[in-house]
């Protein structure tokens, strides 16, 4: 395990991120955008393991993955603006991003990732033995029919997959409590699947349990089921309410509030206590947010791994400077293009 | 007459509904966040958040309302219904012809559609075509508030499966949880008569099926729903100042499809444009045509449709989807 | 617990799908038939425990849990004859029964009876607390995504329904160790539901265990996971090829083996090695069918339970005469409208 | 030139395609023994069995496909889409368009479609027109072995998505299995052209989205595809009776639509009668009236088609479904 490389990892990943968000509070990226900041721990230990002919089913965070993979940054960012020389020719964008080259997919489809990467083993168990499939999900994805299908599956033909499960107990708003009652083991026990828990905040675990992961799949042992907790730092996607409410609450409050006051007045409807019920929903929702570890950089998974690697300030600091170098040469090249 | 937003009037109506009948009850991902004003006023037994196991809700929905209740099913986006199509195809739609006409599921599916802000083909289809060819469900897509109010609560009172599609580009709210997520850089085209308008201090049911005429015009009819009638206003106007009259048909429901108001709307000018955001092939603009020739009437025809998977980027979106340029350009090949 | 009462339904339900038989095989009833012929200690154990107001959701195998439930059989068969006055006019056939006066449902769409279930539990929860929901389906079902989301689904929300798998070792030709990687108990544990495991050829087990679970439902602690064996003594459905050749291998073989050795030695296609496994294949199915516990008598629950009864052979003589008496009626009417 | 069953026809096609390119494999639920011929020749690497998890191991197609399979995927029915239509619908369609076209997902997605044995709405219908209207699927309905065959071998090397419908009355394996069983107790209105016929010796590819004219005639055209075409040819024999020559267009594939085709069809008699076993709004029927107005042809149209859920009981279905009845006087009332 290179600790250096998967820190470079990280960061290139983090800077990325940090260039897209910018780009879309400038308005230059349209639509929803989900960001893997948080999660950098998780994809750097499984994705610096793939070889060559290995395969990705990744959801509707890709960008990380995707650039830890090899894709080029400019791609991806041109992409995203929806230029004609992105990766998918602007055509894709953050939730369709395709590499034929590194056959990695993703899809905005919640679930659809296993019987993708259900589909990459089966090839690999055929053409290419030896190679693996990777697909990546949240545990929300978990109550997803067709994932649990594909895992049941996945273990029967004992193909060559590992299935990470990102869990940052949040899908949108809705937190695990709320959508699944069993617990994450338990599931992956009832679909026939080996299970392993790691910290997903530390970049060494999630390595480790990967190392052993793919290599039961390389030969020919199936499928592992990988359960990582992390936070995603921005929350599910740039610009969400409950994360607009905890930071800046007296901006984002008095419209919400004003509406649910009118609303809980009415004459019409629920008793008080259903009423109240319904408040405390809310209420709840916003205190867990504004709870969240999210707020706590001991939680960040590249300042973690930045701690192992201080001792050598010198390598650390030339290191960052060229991913910096890189990501803005990158950004530099993308937004040349929205001016002309 | 009080002004109120697309979506601010469907949960106006759906919270007058939910007052009046007790049997109505809300769930879906999210919908405690998504329709908390429902929540805090009818509480959490009748406003649920699921898990994202669309299938087992959404069919859930529709046995609930074989049981007695009134569910309000709501999607993400009616691009989900890729997973959990059964509940619709198999099941709600043919309960009335199994059962021997004994029994119905009076359920309402409430979906995002429609495209326009750049999520891209997985997350901005129309499908109201393709849900309509499906015999025994109600497929409705408003275009003003009013409207979207009142058919909301006709849903509501309908004794069979109805989807009630919402265009996003209508749904301020919906806009701004999704796409512009709180930051004043970006704009979409969000046609004004649509996003905010008049509605009733009461609501009473929209006849279903019923089509509306937003525009009197001589030479050429363009009939369309959702935000594609806005369109065609806009493109009208435009066809005005070259001269040209053209009436714009809001059909509102597509099924059951107001057949009658076609014909007669086609039949005056002699002209059909349909404007349709859904697919272009084996769907509505093709059904329009089919029914204006069974009635004999002959007439030129033309369309601006969505032909492929809606690309990405903003630019090739707006060529994709039908935009008044080319309502314009091809209503001019008809005449 | 009476043990009559159960055997009255379970020999009703018997005679009744004899009659159903005839009537296929003089092809007065097109298209497939599945029957519930060795699943009655099931169905008997569970139905015979619903009152007004409870609701069953039923897959492909209707018509007993439709008869036990008080159906009445003269509707039944003239619906299988798709006479106007069917249970359902005709329109819907044995797969798509249905009695809204029952709350019952039938769907040949494998798993659907699981959000089926889930709506009916939701309605009885609301509108008629202390009623409950039945669903019925296979162990094959139990991979369809729905049925899994649905049992997540009914757990979490604390529904009143009873799960029942019927598990026939058997999905048309396709036997569990080809589609189900887990144990049915890890799969149930799984999906957060309590599993009760009871032997499906013995009605007052399965009375026993669903007295259980009912009670914990109608009390509002939730839904049960009843996974009972039992074997279906005429197949999948009536015609099964796999029953065609163990019962009349004289007669169905030649035009099968025939084509399967032209193919097996057909030049260009899989090594000797990969033949033979595919040869394997069909053999070991054979076998299986041909090995299959439904050729026991004492595997048919209906004998079983009458063993229990022959102590009043007076007794049981008039009841069987009396259930005998109701079907050939309903069987005479459906017969005399055919000729008319 | 020999002969063959329909399915036998399409399993012979497979199998030489099988022989000669191995990154052809099989796999849905109980297809070792429904494709034992196949299994014993090939092996059970490449002739699998699935549990019932259709959206797992429909989209496992899709992936294996873009991974570099040329994976078979069987459903048991067409019907069965309503679990697993996420992987047409939002994946294996849309896969070409989101890779700004440098990748695509070569499956081919066999299905038994259509009725007319008495199993009832949820397992009878023909969907065919509801598929084409998603863009970026090759849907193929064939009506004779010999097509049936070489379309099949032509899907195995087309580099998109495609879905082959085989109509259940056409193939007596199929009804064998599943509606006769074994006695000879029952009869159904099979036509004989489609369910045996002549085949090549060796196959070859036939063009996907290429109709041919059955039959010529001067006063009607009858469009239809699969069993509708056997139908339309046998109410075209009893029309001449009448003193009316019908042609008979068989489509082949549903899309692409042979557009050239069908519009020179209509233009020659300025009179079209689709036949489409497919539900009739929003679908099939109505694109081939607005293909033909867009072309600028007037014409007269009419169409028969399955309006409602398909009922259980045999009379009623074949009411329902298009029967050579119903064409012959819907053809008159065009005249
Ligand atoms: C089938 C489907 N249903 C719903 C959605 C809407 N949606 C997008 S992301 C998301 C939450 C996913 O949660 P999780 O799997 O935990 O991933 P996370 O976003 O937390 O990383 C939902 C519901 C979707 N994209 N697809
Ligand atoms: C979604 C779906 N897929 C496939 C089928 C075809 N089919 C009908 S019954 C059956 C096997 C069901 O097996 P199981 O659930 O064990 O029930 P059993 O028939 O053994 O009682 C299959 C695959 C179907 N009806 N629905
Ligand atoms: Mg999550
Ligand atoms: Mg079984």
């Amino acid at each position: 395990m290179d600790l250096w490389l998967l820190y470079s990892l990280m960061k290139k990943s983090r800077l990325f991120e940090e260039a897209v968000t910018q780009l879309w509070e400038d308005g230059l990226i349209s639509g929803e955008m989900h960001l893997g900041t948080g999660e950098e721990a998780i994809i750097a230990g499984v994705v610096s393991q793939l070889c060559p002919g290995d395969a990705m089913a990744v959801d509707h965070r890709g960008s990380a993955a995707f650039l830890m993979r090899g894709v080029d940054p400019t791609l991806l960012l041109h992409e995203m603006l929806g230029h004609e020389d992105g990766l998918c020719g602007g055509q894709g964008g953050h939730m369709h991003l395709f590499s034929k080259e590194h056959l990695a997919a993703t899809s905005g489809i919640i679930g659809a990732v296993g019987p993708a990467a259900l589909g990459f083993a089966l090839a690999a168990q055929t053409l290419r033995p030896g190679s693996i499939a990777v697909a990546f999900f949240g545990e929300g994805a978990m109550n997803q029919g067709m994932l649990m299908e594909s895992i049941n599956l996945a273990a029967l033909w004992n193909l060559p997959v590992l299935f990470v499960c990102k869990d940052d107990g949040w899908a949108i708003t809705t937190q695990p409590g709320e959508s699944t009652k069993s617990g994450m083991g338990e599931r992956a026990c009832g679909l026939g699947v080996p299970y392993v828990g790691v910290d997903g905040l530390d970049v060494e675990q999630v390595w480790q349990a990967t190392r052993q992961a793919i290599e039961r799949a390389r030969s020919g042992n199936g499928p592992t089921f990988l359960h990582a907790h992390c936070v995603h730092l921005e929350g599910h996607f740039l610009g969400l309410i409950l994360l607009r409410i905890t930071r800046a609450p007296l901006r984002e409050l008095p419209g919400i509030v004003g509406a649910l006051i009118r609303s809980f007045m009415h004459p019409g409807g629920g008793s008080l206590r259903e009423r109240i019920a319904g408040v405390r929903y809310i209420l709840s929702s916003i205190l867990a947010t504004w709870r969240d570890p999210r707020r706590y950089s001991t939680n960040d998974p590249l300042e973690r791994v930045q701690t192992a690697l201080v001792s050598n300030p010198a390598r650390l600091k030339e290191l960052d400077s060229r991913i910096e170098a890189e990501i803005s040469s990158a950004l530099a090249s993308a937004q040349q293009e929205v001016v002309a | 007459m009080t002004t109120m937003n697309f979506s601010e009037a469907i949960d106006d109506a759906l919270a007058q509904a939910m007052s009046e009948d007790p049997r109505i009850i809300l769930f879906g991902e999210d919908v405690p966040m998504l329709r908390r004003n429902l929540l805090v006023r009818f509480g959490p037994k009748r406003v649920r958040a699921t898990p994202i196991s669309e299938s087992a809700f959404l069919g859930a929905g529709v046995a609930a309302a074989m049981a007695g209740l009134r569910p309000v099913v709501e999607l993400y986006m009616v691009d989900f219904l890729g997973v959990s199509m059964d509940a619709l195809l198999n099941q709600a739609s043919k309960l009335e012809t199994f059962s021997g006409g004994k029994w119905t599921a009076p359920v309402v599916v409430r979906a995002p559609c429609g495209g326009g802000y750049g999520d891209g083909g997985q997350h901005e289809q129309s499908l109201w075509g393709w849900l309509a060819h499906i015999p025994g469900l109600t497929v409705i897509v408003p275009s003003t508030p009013e409207d979207a109010g009142g058919l909301m609560y006709a849903a509501l009172q309908h004794d069979g499966p109805v989807v009630f599609l919402e265009h996003k580009l209508l749904s301020e709210t919906f806009l701004e949880f999704l796409g512009s997520g709180g930051r004043l850089t970006v704009q979409f085209d969000v046609p004004a008569e649509g996003r905010r308008g008049p509605v009733p201090h009461k609501w009473k049911p929209l006849p279903i099926g019923k089509a509306v005429l937003r525009r009197e015009g001589r030479d050429v009819t363009l009939a369309s729903l959702g935000v594609g009638v806005h369109r065609a206003l806009e493109a009208a106007e435009f066809l005005e100042k070259d001269g040209v009259s053209a009436s714009v048909l809001d059909l509102r429901t597509v099924s059951p499809l107001d057949k009658t108001a076609l014909c007669e709307a086609v039949a005056r000018t002699g002209n059909l444009l349909v404007v349709d955001e859904d697919y272009e092939g084996f769907g509505l603009s093709g059904e329009l045509s089919a029914v204006v020739l069974e009635a004999g009437i002959s007439c030129k025809y033309a369309r601006v449709c969505t032909q492929t998977t809606i690309p990405y980027a903003r630019k090739m979106e707006d060529q994709v989807l039908p935009n008044v340029n080319r309502i314009r350009t091809t209503a001019m090949t008809l005449l």
